[in-house]
């Protein structure tokens, strides 16, 4: 008797909470992943497609649904790892093998070589390659990701990744050394003797 | 070297200096408090000391750094210090030593060294020692008691029997016990019972209320020396002074005078030396106020409410835990960020 | 107007090293042959040259015209024959080149034309209301006068009203608060009449309510100056609104947020302008440019820089741009243990990396650097929070925060301490007891800050872009689409009309099958 | 009433559910790495565990006691426990999809923190009231929020401290607990 009595009452129980967490299930519905928004921000935004999707979008979606590694985007770098890790509550991971971080590039079309076939003006996703047909194209510098999209289908290969180079606008200061290394400039007093007034 | 990057200009000032005005400052404390007990405290400040310096020594031995600069900023010496100030002089060796290695190694050098732990060393070494070994943490010799020299190393270094004899009841003991036991029972104020006990000075607890004045003429100095700011220990006696006067007022003969307890146990000790350690403790003007204000109030209420003797190990170890969220919470405005001053003239959008 | 200076928070108290080169007047520098004069001279764009390889120059004759608001143009600061157009060493902290005009000096040293603004009796001192604003703006930056104090912004954007508050005070900044610098104190004693008359011009200009010249109190000289060139003025017609203020000789007390509060109370927000608080600034060596330029048709060619520090002979030199810094150094003779030079003051300026490296309009002052002067670089110790920085921070930061963050490369938090608001004056590294080089730290995370909203700004670019493409592709697909549904339609509605012909006429019935038949 | 702000206090602080009475690690362990996700996770468990009281008692008071069923109170309580974490989980999802986020896979964390059971088991051991039982379930769900977002500042800034390599991550975690709770050791006896 007692055994059916528990039985009855857990059965009960469970009945009801069920019903409860079904009615939930149903009125507390939530719609589609809010998540991609935030994984999506978090990504540079170069639709390079390194990381084995076909935009920064269905990488975004796919890391919400937890069916792609966070550490596989190459122009993010460890830093994007790291923020995508913070953001989900995940350990950080280096970046996934092949995924290596490259200096920042832009890409530049070698304008004697081109014929004009707008291959890479159809790969570019950002649109930043101009020019139109049997006419001469030309990389809008300040908008191009460096995501090499543009590379494989040029048939005459002539465009070429330029390193972004360090100038005095956009030099930044290094992480402070221990131990500083500045030769010593010559500013002898013999110099001084020759130039003096 | 030239430094490369600007500014070019520094004034002289070092860590080791700042660390050498503390331990300085803790001169006059030691030295009234030792013409009080004997050359024993002296013995474990020198054993403290020799402790200190070999565990950090150790640490960074097995961690394969320099220790040199670690070893000359005196800072492990300030802890050494505050730890053989607070346990009682007459504490075995190895009590002392493992208060030193809980302070050292685990609470300050396992956090990364020097400016990192999040708890004040020598009050982790108390509270630590306070748990694991109570009776011998509250073996406090007589004010009276006058011990020879041999006496004293022999209660420290050797196997001689820890004479209950030779301890005697704290004031602050006194409070907590005697009063528990005579509750119901007129004795008069507390003031009263304590003088019945002999245990009465001027206007503390005899003996120790001289140490406790020590200890404010050095955070005195310290103040002066610009090493500390007033927030901490004003903010600490002040609510102190406050919470006990409160209570004094209620029932004089439960609750001692606000001044008996500024002069008793660690107060000033914890107001000036420890309280005010910048590693642990808040570091924005308003965060330090109520660091003090917390700590001052935790440490009368564990002290005469609580099981322990006195409270000021834990109410600034119990600060310590709130000391990252006070300073977050407590950032002073940026310049300029504060509503401006009407320009005239102006129109109001 | 505030009778006495106001004290600002923090700051600190400097040996100030001016007595060194402030006792000697200010002496002309000889002409070097080769001048250097980089481009990039004020902030904002570089301006683009106008000249080629091989044109001869006249002093004062322009050489390269700003092409944008924000920028102003370069000139010749003597004749000769342009040598080159490339980049070349320029003082940066950087070491780095940058493009710059080389102009090999003839000897001559013959002016070229000079047309002033104020040209004739009718546009003169006394009648200026026959200039517009913006006609000053524009001579203004034609003549490439720039922020003298080291910031070098353009002088005529700061000539525009803002829209919606009036000026109410125009601010002359003559504190000078770096300590070895004189360069401002002798030019204001000894050229204190030009500076009161191009302050007089801007205040006409400007329409401010009040005009405020402010002296630390270590110049009493210049202070006395300016009040007896004020009093000459006053005396050809009657100024009321013009004031010289002597401040406390608290570090930074030149700073223009630090500047502003002393002496109006009014608190500049972050990223507020002082022209949104009816406040106005300029640098008093700017003000002399000005009138220089308005009064004389004189671009900016010349400017003083104090040499001092481990010297002989430290002093004031009034030296052509473009002349290289170690050959100006030299003038001053360092002393045997010299071992590097200082461009800018002791607690803002950096370190000269490359000695021919030329003077800039930006450029105040050279310290010759040696450890009897400057204390050497000692150890990083670990911060223990001490607080004294916090203590100094004339922005009311909290640095100790802001180097836990910045070392652990955290500039997400450091910025959210405020980083970003930081003014590099100093102070907190100057007084940290640990010998941390904390404005470098923060130079380094202000950096990374600012390279992560560029990377942020370039992805949100990128996003849009990609996604307008994603869309125009979407859009062309279904147009696409769409025609050839329409195409489809067509054909299908010409096939039924076709059917209904056909089956008028039973005798073909069996035809539509067969034409269908591919 | 003064018996009741001494439960509380006792509940909070004195007998705390992480440093004292050592439950609830893993979410204290878990959770605590950033301030804001601290504070969500701190307000969802004192939802989740002073809801679960309530419930848990009103089940082992008129359900399980009266049929004389208390042998199966753990498991009823753990089922009870399980769907009030499924629901909060749900409802927050739907109202606050920030929260939803910061708490992450941490939120279904709850039906194992064993600090959800241990105080309903507690609460029956004592003998509590209703009223005490949702005043304990309250204080040490308070507690334990508190333990969490004192945990995660001191966190916040170990996170660039240099600590020796063996030490790094969880171990130097747990000598913060352990040290914390050392603190916490200082109110013993101010509930009396």
């Amino acid at each position: 008797m007692d055994v059916l009595t528990a039985i009855a009452i857990l059965t009960l129980g469970a009945a009801l909470l069920g019903a409860a967490l079904g009615f939930a299930a149903v009125h507390f519905r939530v719609e589609g992943n809010p998540l991609t928004e935030k994984i999506a921000a978090l990504l540079p935004q170069t639709q390079c497609g390194q990381c084995g999707y076909p935009g920064c979008k269905p990488y975004a979606e796919a890391i919400a649904q937890g069916g792609a590694d966070i550490n596989l985007c190459a122009p993010g770098g460890e830093d994007g790892v790291r923020k995508i890790a913070e953001l989900l509550g995940l350990e950080i991971k280096p970046l996934a093998e092949g995924a290596a971080q490259k200096p920042p590039a832009v890409a530049r079309i070698v304008e004697d070589r081109c014929i004009g076939c707008t291959l890479c003006i159809q790969a570019c996703p950002v649109d930043a390659i101009v020019g139109a047909a049997k006419q001469m194209h030309t990389v809008i510098s300040s908008l191009c990701t460096g995501c090499e999209l543009c590379l494989p289908p040029c048939p005459e290969n002539c465009i070429e990744m330029l390193p972004v180079q360090e100038t005095t606008e956009n030099w930044a200061w290094r992480y402070p050394a221990r131990v500083p290394a500045l030769p010593p400039l010559a500013l002898s007093p013999a110099a001084s003797g020759e130039n003096s007034c | 070297m030239i430094p490369l990057s600007s500014p070019y200009l520094r004034r002289s000032n070092s860590t080791r200096r700042i660390m050498r005005l503390v331990l300085l400052s803790l001169l006059p404390g030691i030295a009234v408090y030792a013409a009080l007990i004997g050359p024993a405290l002296l013995i474990q400040i020198l054993l403290a000391s020799l402790a200190a310096l070999g565990f950090e020594f150790a640490v960074f031995f097995l961690r394969k750094r320099p220790a040199r600069a670690a070893l000359t900023d005196h800072s492990a010496l300030v802890s050494a210090w505050l730890i053989a100030l607070t346990f009682p002089p007459l504490s075995p060796w190895w009590l002392t030593i493992t208060g030193v290695f809980f302070a050292i190694v685990i609470t300050k050098q396992l956090y990364g060294g020097l400016g990192q732990n999040p708890f004040n060393p020598a009050m982790v070494a108390f509270a630590v020692c306070i748990i694991a070994f109570p009776a011998l943490m509250s073996q406090w010799p007589a004010m009276s008691l006058s011990l020879s020299l041999p006496e004293q190393l022999e209660l420290i270094f050797g196997f001689a029997p820890r004479l209950d004899a030779l301890t005697s009841a704290t004031p602050l003991d006194v409070i907590k016990t005697v009063l528990q036991k005579t509750a119901g029972i007129t004795h008069g104020t507390v003031q009263e019972l304590l003088m019945s006990q002999n245990l009465y000075g001027t206007f503390a607890g005899r003996g120790w209320e001289w140490v406790a004045t020590a200890y404010l003429v050095g955070g005195v100095f310290l103040l002066i020396m610009g090493v500390i700011t007033w927030h901490v220990p004003l903010a600490f006696i002040a609510s102190m002074t406050l919470i006990a006067l409160v209570f004094w007022i209620i029932d004089p003969s439960r609750f001692s005078a606000p001044l008996f307890h500024l002069f008793s146990g660690g107060s000033m000790l914890g107001a000036f030396f420890i309280a005010t350690d910048p590693v642990s403790g808040c570091a924005t003007p308003r965060g330090k106020i109520i660091f003090g204000i917390g700590a001052g109030l935790l440490a009368y209420l564990i002290r005469v409410f609580g099981v322990f003797p006195d409270g000021i190990a834990f109410s600034i170890l119990l600060m310590n835990l709130c000391a990252p969220l006070l300073d977050s919470m407590s950032q002073p405005a940026v310049f300029g960020s504060r509503p401006q001053v009407r320009v005239p003239g102006e129109k109001t959008p | 107007m505030l009778k006495r200076p106001l004290a600002f928070r923090g700051g600190i108290r400097l040996a100030h090293h001016k007595y060194e080169s402030a006792h000697s007047p200010i002496a002309s520098a000889p002409l070097p042959e080769r001048l250097i004069l980089p481009l990039r001279q004020s902030a904002g764009r570089a301006p683009e040259p106008i000249v080629r390889e091989g044109d001869r120059v006249k002093k004062g004759d322009r050489i390269a015209a700003a092409e944008e608001w924000i920028s102003a143009s370069l000139h010749a600061p003597t004749s000769g024959t342009v040598r080159a157009i490339g980049p070349f060493p320029v003082a940066h902290p950087s070491g780095l080149s940058a493009p710059a005009i080389v102009i090999e000096a003839d000897g001559a040293d013959e002016w070229g034309e000079k047309t002033p603004l104020l040209d004739s009796p009718a546009r003169s001192a006394a009648n200026r209301a026959a200039l517009s604003p913006e006609e000053t703006q524009r001579f203004l930056q034609n003549m490439g006068v720039v922020g003298l104090g080291g910031a070098v912004f353009p002088s005529h954007v700061k000539l525009s009203r803002a829209p919606n508050t009036p000026l109410q005070t125009l601010i002359i900044n003559g504190a000078e608060c770096e300590p070895f610098i004189t360069c401002d104190d002798r030019l204001m004693r000894e050229r204190a009449d030009d500076v009161i008359s191009g302050t007089l011009f801007l205040r006409d200009l400007l329409e401010v309510k009040e005009t405020l010249i402010a002296v630390e109190n270590n110049k009493p000289e210049a202070a006395d100056a300016l009040r007896a060139a004020l009093a000459r003025a006053d005396a050809a017609r009657e100024i009321r609104d013009v004031a010289v203020m002597e401040l406390p000789a608290i570090y930074p007390a030149g700073s223009i947020k630090q500047l502003i509060f002393a002496l109006t109370g009014k608190r500049a927000p972050a990223h507020v302008l002082p022209t949104a608080l009816g406040v106005q600034c300029f640098n008093a060596a700017t003000v002399y440019c000005v009138w220089r330029a308005v009064a004389h048709g004189e671009p900016v060619t010349h400017r003083v820089v104090t040499l001092t520090g481990n010297v002989e002979h430290p002093g004031n030199m009034e030296v052509p741009l473009g002349m290289p810094m170690g050959q100006l150094l030299a003038l001053a003779r360092p002393r045997p243990e010299t071992d590097a030079c200082i461009v800018g003051g002791p607690m803002m300026g950096f370190l000269l990396t490359d000695e021919r490296a030329p003077v800039v309009k930006g450029s105040n002052c050279l310290i010759a650097r040696s450890d009897a002067f400057f204390p050497p670089l000692e150890p990083e110790t670990s911060c223990i929070r001490c607080t004294s920085c916090a203590q100094v921070c004339p922005q009311g930061l909290q640095p100790y925060e802001l180097y836990w963050w910045s070392r652990a490369k955290n500039s997400e938090k450091a910025a959210r301490y405020q980083l970003m608001e930081c003014i590099e004056c100093g102070c907190c590294a100057y007084v940290c007891p640990a010998h941390i080089p904390l404005v470098q730290y923060f130079r380094f995370a202000k950096g990374e800050v600012r390279a992560a909203e560029k990377a942020q700004d370039m992805a949100a670019r990128a996003k849009e872009r990609f996604e307008f493409r994603q869309l125009r592709a979407e859009r062309e697909k279904a147009e696409r689409a769409e025609k050839l549904a329409r195409a489809a339609a067509l054909q299908a509605e010409k096939l039924a009309l076709a059917a209904v012909t056909d089956t008028d006429s039973p005798a073909n019935a069996q035809t539509p099958t067969t034409e269908n038949a591919p | 009433m003064s018996s009741y702000i001494f439960l509380l206090i006792s509940a909070v602080l004195v007998n705390n559910i992480v440093f004292v009475k050592i439950l609830g690690l893993c979410p204290f362990m878990g959770v605590s790495k950033k301030r804001e996700t601290a504070y969500g996770m701190g307000v969802a468990t004192t939802f989740v565990l002073t809801f679960a009281t309530g419930a848990c008692f009103v089940i082992d008071h008129h359900l399980l006691t009266p049929f004389g069923l208390d042998y199966l109170r753990t498991i009823a309580f753990i089922i009870t426990i399980a769907a009030v974490v499924q629901l909060t989980e749900m409802i927050i999802a739907k109202t606050s999809p920030a929260l939803q986020q910061t708490l992450g896979i941490y939120l279904p964390l709850i039906t194992t923190n064993c600090a959800v059971l241990g105080v309903p088991l507690l609460n029956i051991s004592r003998d509590h009231g209703f009223v005490e039982s949702l005043l304990f379930g309250a204080g040490s769900a308070i507690g334990f929020s508190l333990a969490l977002i004192l945990f995660a500042g001191i966190r916040e800034r170990m996170e660039s401290a240099d600590i020796p390599r063996p030490f790094q991550g969880a171990a130097i975690a747990m000598i913060t607990a352990g040290l914390m709770s050392l603190a916490f050791m200082g109110f013993a006896g101010l509930d009396r």
